[in-house]
């Protein structure tokens, strides 16, 4: 008998605790050709706001040792066309459709809610709190606490549906923000988003990307990422969701067994298209070899007190 | 578009730190449209992380696809290395291709160094006997025609050190007679370096001739999922960016914004 | 002509930018059947603490993508071995002997401090903030801007020698720690220490360090310390060292060219003994290549207002 | 303590998912005491990153170092794969030897798995005509004799699934005539997995037999700089841990805590 793969995150049922992180997997649709989506647990799809964003001026990418800079700059079609353009396919996916959402403002955060609301084949929100702020100079509403929960307040105020909010690894105690975001009533984190970064071109003696600096992410950062997930999986009582350089199926048990309901793949769909699909079939050949019925078995017993 | 892990079948240096590379891979083969691109994954680590970007340079009857690439740094290095029998993920064909010249005799071919890889490939597939403007920075980088299939074409060279050739840059031998594209030539293809390019972006929009040229950018997906390879649309468009890997890498000249392009690939 | 490679940080004069990383290169003498120490700009040994520390339960070292954990537990000597034992050899040196030190509590930094005035030998003190604070619940004094001042101003006390500060870059912004310190007197800041990770044995189901968490260095790291090093050169008038993932000489031009007056060399030392030399030599080259008769024209050439 | 660039002259496959590597290393060879390892970094790139310690499993006239592992992980993966002529950074020798037996016929060693690489370096650096007790899984990860040079010396071989040799572990050949070493052994060397080494401490200890092991631990800079391979010494010793490089990896067995010991490298 095959093992069971189901989870639940919170009010969210995932037929497995797969899924891609925002912004690496665009509208899903790119990917279709290569790799079937509806296999996924889930599909997150790119950071949507209430107007269409060209984005940061090139160049946005650049590699790293085992990562890379990426300054897209949220570049995005904005909500209507989403809805128009992009959501039509999303809908026909048997798999679960997370959108992420940010704005500059609390207001812009809520109108993205509430222009997704009623739409059934939408799973869940996931709220990108990493942007930065314009109201408060650049630094990001998810490296303040205050902010974050207000964020998510005014989410959850236009929505129907269960809302993870996705944490800045910048901060100087994550545990401070989670707690904050969960009191105000989240119903999931995920965590986490990118580092900050730059690289110089010691040619040109200028930051190789056009906004100087970027979001690292890929397996550099991995420690990091599961360092913070194992920290907040002890200080909630909501579901974590862990992101952060998961490439192989042995990067995702680590995540899951230091207590994280559900992995997301950025960087490693770049590497391989069929990064996930290999992950979901690891999971279930290591939960066949250990005997194990169902992957839920192995979550948080890396954390001390299990 | 395919993913699959296709076997080195030669590699083969064939100038200065170049190198051309045969891939069993039929199925990308098969798809594949002069100016698409392919990107591979050069090893198994982490680092390199991202997969390599390189236009496919020919195909081959049997299955064969053609990687024509110099070595600049790491990734490239590592695809010298390898011998026949190596593998490596490969991922393509991606992107749109030229437009297929309209009549015999009216296309014009301005390659830049490696930028001889995708319009060798438009040359072969055309059939016709093309004329291929080629630059080289010396004689020892001037990749041999035999090896690109080439000999049905005439094919004029330049070096900056006039090693070889035209002294000075392929851009000097469009504009030989007067600043401006030779008579009884309709459509340029050009790719090279993005100077290079926008001589020849400056000549055609100049003189309405149409002209396609193929760009590069640092790509992370090659599926139009990332956004990462943006290159400026031209002032009025539609769209403040192009995605060389979606929408080009073959562009029309006059859609981008060619003012903001920036000059370097780091 | 050689290019001069010459530099002064603050008071502290180097014949060249690159020194060794604290806790990388032992007392020095380990590495010195394979390389000579006195061609470097300095040597940073091993942090000291008052009493002598065993360090962590094993493991203390885990391999990373592009990077290591360590959780070595700042295992050293202590003050008065390293005096007697370790400080003669160093004295021998004909270049700087920078010593960082460390304690859990403000009385203890001093004491280290007091413990070396006089040793005319020794260049520099290099501050580490980023150990455990035991009076505040295993935060570390470098995350309070506060406390880092308060370190400082103790240290600069009970000391002759300048004093550069060593941040950790587990902070949500570091230029209020950096304007802090500087505030307080320190003559020179180096950054960055390392990044809090977490590596999970999925045999075990146990983190793989003993001690849970580590330490995350080499070229993981580098794009997040060279911005941090870029956003500090902006935010302070005193020197500023580049320390993260630096391995090639590219590297630590990136870092140079971004500011950094020196930089230091870590996780390099274990990949190949001679990598400082590599560097040195790289600098040499690079500067010729491009015909710059000292490096110190190259500094801060990659910062905006330059 | 050499660092040096070392040509690969020979890696053959010597039993299931082991190698026995020949490094032209002449300078660390000359060096090599029983005992000592070096450090290998697998790769030019900075993943992996940490170099990887082997034991030193002989040397030969003409320079060359012998390293005999097995793949487990990534870095033992890109070593088996190189062929001759690649070229490895090598740092060695490192660490402290084994004590060279004093009487002849006295000496017992002791192998678990890939232990047997420096105790064969051991038996022929004695001359002597010694035991060695091997132990492996099974048949197929038994390396043959003649790859390591040990046709002098006495051999017997347990596997744990019984398919060759005496069915049970290394440690019951030890045990045979009764719950101790056999008579007229005054030294026991032994390398191996811990359960193993536990083991063998254990009979000694009690039965007051001098023995060195050799251990393992993860390490980063394999000089005694890092601090980062520790190992707990035996309560009451002055000092709480020690270091593998530095003060191993060959430890008399009654100086460390073997209550303590980590069984299990990850
Ligand atoms: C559509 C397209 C087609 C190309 N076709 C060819 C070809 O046929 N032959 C050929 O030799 N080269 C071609 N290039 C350039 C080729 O992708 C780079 O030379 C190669 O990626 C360099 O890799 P590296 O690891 O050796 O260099 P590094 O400098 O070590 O690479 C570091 C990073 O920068 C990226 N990068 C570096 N240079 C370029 C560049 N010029 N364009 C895009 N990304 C770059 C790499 O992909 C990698 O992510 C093409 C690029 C694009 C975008
Ligand atoms: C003193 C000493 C002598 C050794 N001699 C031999 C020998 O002769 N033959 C042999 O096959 N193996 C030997 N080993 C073990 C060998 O170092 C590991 O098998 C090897 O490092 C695994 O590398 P990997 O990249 O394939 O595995 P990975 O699991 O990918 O390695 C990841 C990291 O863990 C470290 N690591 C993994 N296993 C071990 C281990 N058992 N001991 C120390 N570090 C480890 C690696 O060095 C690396 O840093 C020795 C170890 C030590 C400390
Ligand atoms: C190119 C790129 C674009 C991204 N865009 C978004 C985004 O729009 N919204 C968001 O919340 N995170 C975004 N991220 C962050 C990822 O979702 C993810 O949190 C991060 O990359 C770490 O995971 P990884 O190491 O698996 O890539 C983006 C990451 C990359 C690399
Ligand atoms: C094994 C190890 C031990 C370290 N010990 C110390 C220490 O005692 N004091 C200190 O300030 N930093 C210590 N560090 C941090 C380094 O000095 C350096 O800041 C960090 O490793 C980042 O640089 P790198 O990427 O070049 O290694 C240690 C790092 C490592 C890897
Ligand atoms: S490379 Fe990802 S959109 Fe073009
Ligand atoms: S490996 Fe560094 S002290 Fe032993």
């Amino acid at each position: 008998m095959s093992p069971d793969l189901h989870i639940q995150v919170g009010p969210l049922h995932l037929k497995n605790p797969v899924l891609t992180a925002s912004g690496t997997f665009g509208y899903g649709r790119e990917f279709a050709q290569l790799m079937d989506p509806n296999r996924l647990g889930g599909v997150i799809v790119k950071g949507i706001s209430l107007k269409p964003r060209p984005g940061n001026p090139p160049p946005r990418i650049v590699e790293t040792p085992c990562g890379m800079l990426n300054a897209i700059g949220l570049a995005n079609v904005g909500l209507d066309a989403f809805v128009s353009e992009k959501l039509p396919w999303l809908q026909t996916l048997h798999t679960a459709v997370i959108v992420n959402i940010y704005g500059h403002t609390l207001e812009e955060y809520a109108q993205v809610a509430a222009g997704l609301k009623g739409v059934q084949e939408i799973a869940a929100l996931e709220i990108n709190v990493s942007c930065p702020n314009v109201a408060r100079g650049g630094m990001s509403f998810g490296t303040d606490p205050n902010l974050s929960a207000r964020v998510t307040e005014a989410v959850l105020k236009q929505t129907d549906k269960p809302v993870i909010v996705k944490l800045s690894p910048n901060v100087t105690d994550i545990r401070v923000i989670a707690k904050a975001v969960e009191a105000a009533g989240a119903h999931a984190l995920s965590l986490i988003n990118t580092l900050t970064g730059m690289v110089i071109d010691i040619e040109t003696r200028r930051p190789v990307l056009g906004n100087e600096t970027g979001g690292l992410s890929g397996p550099a950062i991995r420690p990091v990422a599961l360092y913070m997930v194992h920290q907040v999986v002890q200080s909630v009582r909501i579901p974590v969701i862990g992101v952060g350089g998961i490439i192989t199926p042995e990067d995702a048990l680590q995540f899951l067994m230091a207590g994280a309901r559900a992995v997301e793949v950025g960087t490693g769909n770049f590497v391989d298209p069929r990064t996930t699909l290999n992950i979901i079939n690891g999971l279930t050949r290591f939960c066949r070899q250990k005997g194990i019925p169902t992957i839920r078995e192995i979550i948080g017993t890396a954390q001390q007190n299990w | 578009m395919i993913e699959q892990h296709a076997e080195v079948t030669f590699n083969d240096r064939v100038a200065a730190d170049t190198y051309l590379m045969g891939l069993k891979s039929p199925d990308i083969a098969a798809r594949a449209h002069p100016g698409q691109f392919v990107m591979i994954r050069v090893g198994a680590q982490a680092d390199p992380l991202l997969r390599r970007p390189f236009s496919i340079c020919g195909v081959r009857k049997d299955g064969g696809l053609l990687i024509l690439y110099r070595v600049v740094g790491r990734g490239t290095r590592i695809m010298a290395g390898a011998g026949p029998g190596t593998g490596f993920d490969v991922l393509g064909p991606l992107g749109n291709g030229f437009d297929f010249p309209a009549q015999p005799g009216e296309s014009l071919l301005v390659a830049g160094g490696m930028g001889i890889a995708p319009l060798s490939f438009l040359a072969q597939r055309t059939g016709q006997e093309v004329q291929i403007l080629t630059g080289y920075a010396c004689a020892d980088q001037q990749i041999p025609f035999e090896c690109l299939g080439l000999s049905h074409c005439a094919v004029l060279v330049a070096t900056e050190d006039g090693t070889i050739g035209h002294h000075g840059r392929v851009t000097d031998l469009l504009q030989e007679s007067g600043n401006h594209i030779p008579h009884g030539y309709a459509q340029v293809y050009a790719c090279g370096p993005i100077p290079m390019l926008m001589a020849v972006a400056d000549l055609t929009l100049r003189q309405g001739i149409a002209c396609q040229v193929s760009l590069e950018s640092t790509m992370a997906c090659g599926l139009g999922a990332c956004q990462g390879c943006a290159v400026p649309a031209a002032p009025g468009s539609d769209r403040r960016y192009y995605h060389v890997c979606q929408d080009g890498p073959v562009f029309e000249v006059g859609t981008l914004d060619w003012e903001q392009l920036q000059p370097h690939v780091p």
